[in-house]
């Protein structure tokens, strides 16, 4: 349901706070401690998260984000087994908005339902990098009738499509792509980031969100400060990977990931 | 609720006006399934088509350097069946352009609107090597830089390819360790135009991708099929009865079957069949719609949606997916699709080397292997035409291990 | 009695009807200087030419297989040299034939002669690996056995050029431990003819060796000049005004030569003149008369008669001694003689790679080097044509190492 | 001086012994031990000499005589050195005739004296396998001229050029080549040498000597019972291509090649 997504940016703006928003991979590196793993990160001071399906080819990640896509099929990850984290996380947790992102290709290839198995699963929106709003204005109905909103996405230097980005179906935030490379790449510049904001709020009203690129504390921080929100993936999905290569039982690992978390909020607080 | 039925896409297939090929009922092929930076570098380059095509200064570049840099027209080769009653294959010879490969033409249009839109440098990905040798050799006659993304190449053969592409001033990234899987390459290569759309241009070697890519390299390389029926109407006196090209990607089958449309010519698309397993590279015949690499098609994929892991013997046969035209003529049942198994393209292939002391690539041995047989069977006198697409040196490591 | 004169050949040089040509006054180069068992298989050869000539079907067939196997016409590439106020190289692009080189023609007809001759197998010398190659598809086609004699092959790109004779179905016979020598393929390859003259015909690369040998690869070689002269006549109204080729044993140049000897155009042949020392492959510049299998021609020799033990950078420009209507238009004025040093030829290989995406064999980079330096000082619009005798992806390697 | 040739067969037939005629390269292992090399030969029952003059490139020849050649051009090989061993040897033996082997080109390489330096040096006669008559007609009044002769050779299947085999400088023997390839082959057939014998004896009165392939005293002993003269090449030279191997003084040397030559004598005169 997009309203529990939009009702959280709501929240957050009313406290003064940006929202803190992690990208994983469902079932990186494991598929039963998938659910815990997401509750570790809300622990850690998540207020979204943004749980990405896995696919064999995405092609707008960097080497970190594509390695995790490849441990989660490895692990039995694919959307259906996405879905069922889901489930299971919102037995738990029922306010932390859930954004599923992946690629359009595994959605495609289903039927015309699979929106509404998305929603009923209680996930919140869609981040489809391969779909512009372009091709993505046919499925928009379907989209919006199963109360999920496709979050849009804009590139540093402007939004193509613009004419179709108050349509019904398309919501959650503006999502404000920092740089043109793949995830997981040098860090942005500021200056460039808040024009790219600027520019985002001039485009809509929805809350912005801020991606790419942003590994470390001190640099969410400076982020949060001019953006409501910002996303942060491989520095994550890197964190996780190295847990791996530890021998640690599965509560020292949520610990850890959540410490991690914790680091990225202690900082944005400190500064929004 | 299970969602692993096979066929019921979602129905409202995505459709804008732009780009997209009827293929059954309500069935668009298509579309430009992209990151949205990479939304206005595509609008740019459609652009630029539009006009680069009204422009006969740009057509007349076009058919000049086809003539000075591809070496065009490529000849059409007879070859005698013995039998006085067979057939009569006509083999169209692509591998006797400058590059030893049937891109010649797409690469050279693609280059030259790189050119037109001021940009400085195009990239591109290769499976066999002959489309990145294409890109290589056509940007160094025009002054533009290359990148070519190829999977970590294991043979000497793949590595005279590499060698090739050096000489001519590209710098080639090879993509480690995943076997000979093109679409890994194609990712590279689009990941690399997404950081640098601005001043480069993605070259594409077949009619894949998001449009206008598609339409791009159906109409520049259709001087191919241009050239092979107006050579077999001086030979024959008609048109041939039936036209062959190997699914390896695509380019040289929508550039022979896009010039043959209106005829009555039976066109025949032959794709590699493997050894029944992992090896299969038929999108067209073992396919179901979705998105690769920017077009909605027919692709080679699982219930969920990954794509299967083609470890096609032919490294230029390796992509799971079909362009999305090809799809749109096959379902429409304006083609017909074919499939051959490895060990009958590899006998074919070492029957031409025997026999007619022509080396042809594995990929093409497919589509001759395909025009045996039916030469075999069609009506005394039938014209045959079938194109190769290289030639066969970096194929022979191959074609030995196969024993 | 001191006999280390240069000069002062034999006068009375030996001299009989068949098969000689003129060069200065006195001097005949040519002959069949050759063991007596080969004489009867000559014979019988020339007599084969001249009814075979006479023979519509047989030139019927030689036409289609021009076409249909090797792959002709071949095109004509024009180079723009940037500069308005410059000359216009054409390139005469042997390159892309079915074989990949220059060979063609000639060894197409020297296989049909030996069809006609009911032998049932051939038999050639390689040093590049282009004419063993030609020999071998060719012999593949026409159904004749082929056995190849080719020196030990160090590099993987003439490892590639072994798979490719033996895809075609041909024995493969390495010359042991004689470096890159093309002379000692010859000899092998001519005592192999001896041992099997009944059934076997030596196919030669280049028109050298006994008579009928230059003549008969003077005559089916002819195709390139024509070909050339009349694809510039077309382009630009009028023969060329120069035409190169290098001396690499000399089938593309006494194929383009012999087409152009009644036109005004300058005729040159360029010679490898190596690092100056033992790399020097310029038989018509530095060579004094003497015999060498089979012909009395100019050959770069010892005082004593030794033939000198050349190293050249191009594999297929190693042997030592220029054909003899080749040496005779030299002597007579005819043709001029130039030379290229092995640094300038590469840079020529560089230049047309990185410029124009045109990879051609070393042994051609010492032409267009030649056509290089004259275009730059010609009058504006001087069409010059210059043969490819192949293509250059089995020189990287060498090239490479020169550095 | 071809007439020593021509006596020496006379000689030969008149005790009714076929002549011996060994092959060597001049100057292999040794120029300076060459001339005594050759009167070893003859101690060991050598009627005629078959002296080569090296060439880089003896195409008639095998791999052992093809070595033999190499190693006398290491060795400082070349005509004029061939000739020079002539002359020392000519001190000690004026009886034993030298036919003078060899490819065209070092010959034809040099001026029109060429010829009579060759007689003059002690020679008899000239075998040059890549000189046919056809060609070797502009030359013949000059050979003829210096008193030297040019040996025919016959091939297994005819003689090609017979018009031109009784030209003067053409002589000393008819040489019955015994197989169509190169030296050094294996044993040729005794009946088809016969053959070939009577072709050449009845192509012209000259004696007939066989060469090519006859590498034991046996089959040397065969052929000595149909013809005037047997011819042995590539054995002797691999006797002393493996003599060289051996740590003997000169002496020892000369002793190894008489005997070796003396097995083939000694089988032929118990035969013909
Ligand atoms: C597809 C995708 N990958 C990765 C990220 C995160 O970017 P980075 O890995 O540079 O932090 C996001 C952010 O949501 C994303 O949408
Ligand atoms: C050129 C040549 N080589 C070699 C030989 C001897 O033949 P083989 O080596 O087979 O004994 C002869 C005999 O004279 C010869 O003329």
């Amino acid at each position: 349901m997009s309203r529990r997504l939009t009702r959280r940016f709501v929240e957050r703006r009313q406290q003064g706070r940006a929202a803190l928003i992690f990208y994983l991979a469902a079932g990186d590196p494991s598929i039963a401690l998938a659910a815990d793993m997401l509750h570790a990160v809300v622990a850690g001071g998540a207020d979204i998260i943004e749980l990405g399906y896995p696919f064999c080819d995405p092609i707008l990640d960097g080497p970190v984000i594509r390695l995790a896509n490849r441990r989660a099929l490895d692990a039995g990850g694919s959307l259906d087994a996405t879905l069922a984290i889901v489930r299971r996380f919102r037995a738990r947790d029922a306010d932390t908005p859930i954004v599923l992102m992946g690629y359009a290709n595994p959605l495609l290839s289903r039927d015309g339902a699979v929106f509404a198995y998305i929603a009923d699963a209680g996930a919140d929106a869609l981040i489809i990098p391969d779909l512009p709003l372009r091709e993505a204005a046919a499925l928009l109905p379907a989209i919006a009738a199963a109360g999920l909103a496709l979050v849009p996405l804009v590139s540093p230097d402007g939004m193509t499509d613009a004419n179709l980005a108050a349509s019904p179906g398309v919501g959650g935030f503006s999502y404000c792509v920092a740089q043109a490379g793949p995830t997981g790449g040098a860090a942005p510049d500021t200056g460039q980031v808040r024009a790219a904001v600027a520019m985002c709020r001039a485009l809509s009203d929805r809350p912005v969100a801020v991606g790419f690129g942003i590994k470390t504390p001190a640099l969410a921080a400076e982020i949060a400060a001019v953006a409501d929100g910002v996303i942060v993936g491989s520095a994550l999905v890197d964190r996780i990977r190295a847990m791996g290569d530890e021998d640690v039982d599965a509560a020292a690992l949520f610990a850890a990931i959540a410490d991690f978390c914790r680091t990225f909020r202690t900082a944005i607080d400190g500064r929004s | 609720m299970v969602h692993r039925r096979m066929t019921n896409q979602i129905v409202t297939v995505p459709c804008h006006s732009r780009g997209r090929f009827a293929g059954r009922p309500g069935e668009a092929f298509g579309g430009q399934f992209v990151a949205p930076i990479l939304l206005p570098v595509l609008d740019r380059l459609e652009a630029a088509y539009r006009e680069a095509r009204a422009d006969p200064v740009f057509r007349a570049t076009f058919d000049r350097l086809l003539a000075d840099h591809v070496g065009r027209p490529t000849p059409l080769s007879l070859i005698e069946l013995g039998d006085a009653g067979a057939a009569r294959l006509f083999l169209k010879r692509e591998d006797l352009s400058n590059s030893g490969g049937s891109y010649g033409g797409g690469v050279l249009g693609q280059c030259l609107l790189a050119q037109r839109m001021g940009m400085g440098a195009v990239v591109a990905d290769t499976g066999s090597g002959d489309h990145g040798v294409a890109v290589a050799a056509t940007a160094s006659r025009l002054g533009l830089a290359a990148t070519i993304y190829i999977a970590d190449p294991a043979g000497r053969s793949q590595l005279a390819m590499v060698d090739r592409m050096r000489a001519f001033g590209a710098t080639v990234a090879m993509v480690p360790g995943e076997a000979s899987m093109l679409h890994h390459a194609m990712s590279g290569a689009i990941q690399h135009w997404m950081a640098h759309g601005a001043d480069c241009l993605y070259v594409a070697g077949a009619p894949i991708g998001p449009h206008p890519y598609p339409t791009l390299v159906r109409d520049f390389q259709a001087v191919i099929g241009r050239e092979a029926r107006a050579q077999i109407v001086e030979r024959t006196g008609a048109p041939p009865a039936v036209a062959i090209a190997t699914m390896d990607g695509g380019g040289a089958a929508v550039g022979l079957f896009g010039a043959l449309l209106d005829d009555a010519t039976r066109l025949i698309l032959v794709e590699p069949e493997g050894d029944g397993g992992s090896r299969s590279a038929a999108p067209l015949s073992h396919g179901r719609p979705g998105v690769l690499h920017g077009a909605y098609t027919l692709l080679l994929q699982d219930a969920d949606g990954q794509l299967c892991d083609i470890r096609a013997l032919a490294p230029g046969a390796s992509y799971p997916a079909a362009g999305p035209e090809l799809a749109a003529w096959a379902r429409a049942g304006r083609i017909e699709v074919a499939r051959i198994a490895d060990g009958d393209a590899i006998a074919s292939l070492r029957w031409a080397a025997r026999h007619y002391g022509l080396l042809m690539s594995l990929e093409s041995a497919y589509g001759v292997a395909h025009a045996q047989r039916m030469a075999a069977t069609a009506a005394t006198g039938t014209a045959i035409v079938c194109v190769l697409n290289g030639g066969g040196t970096k194929d022979l490591p191959l074609v030995e291990r196969h024993g």
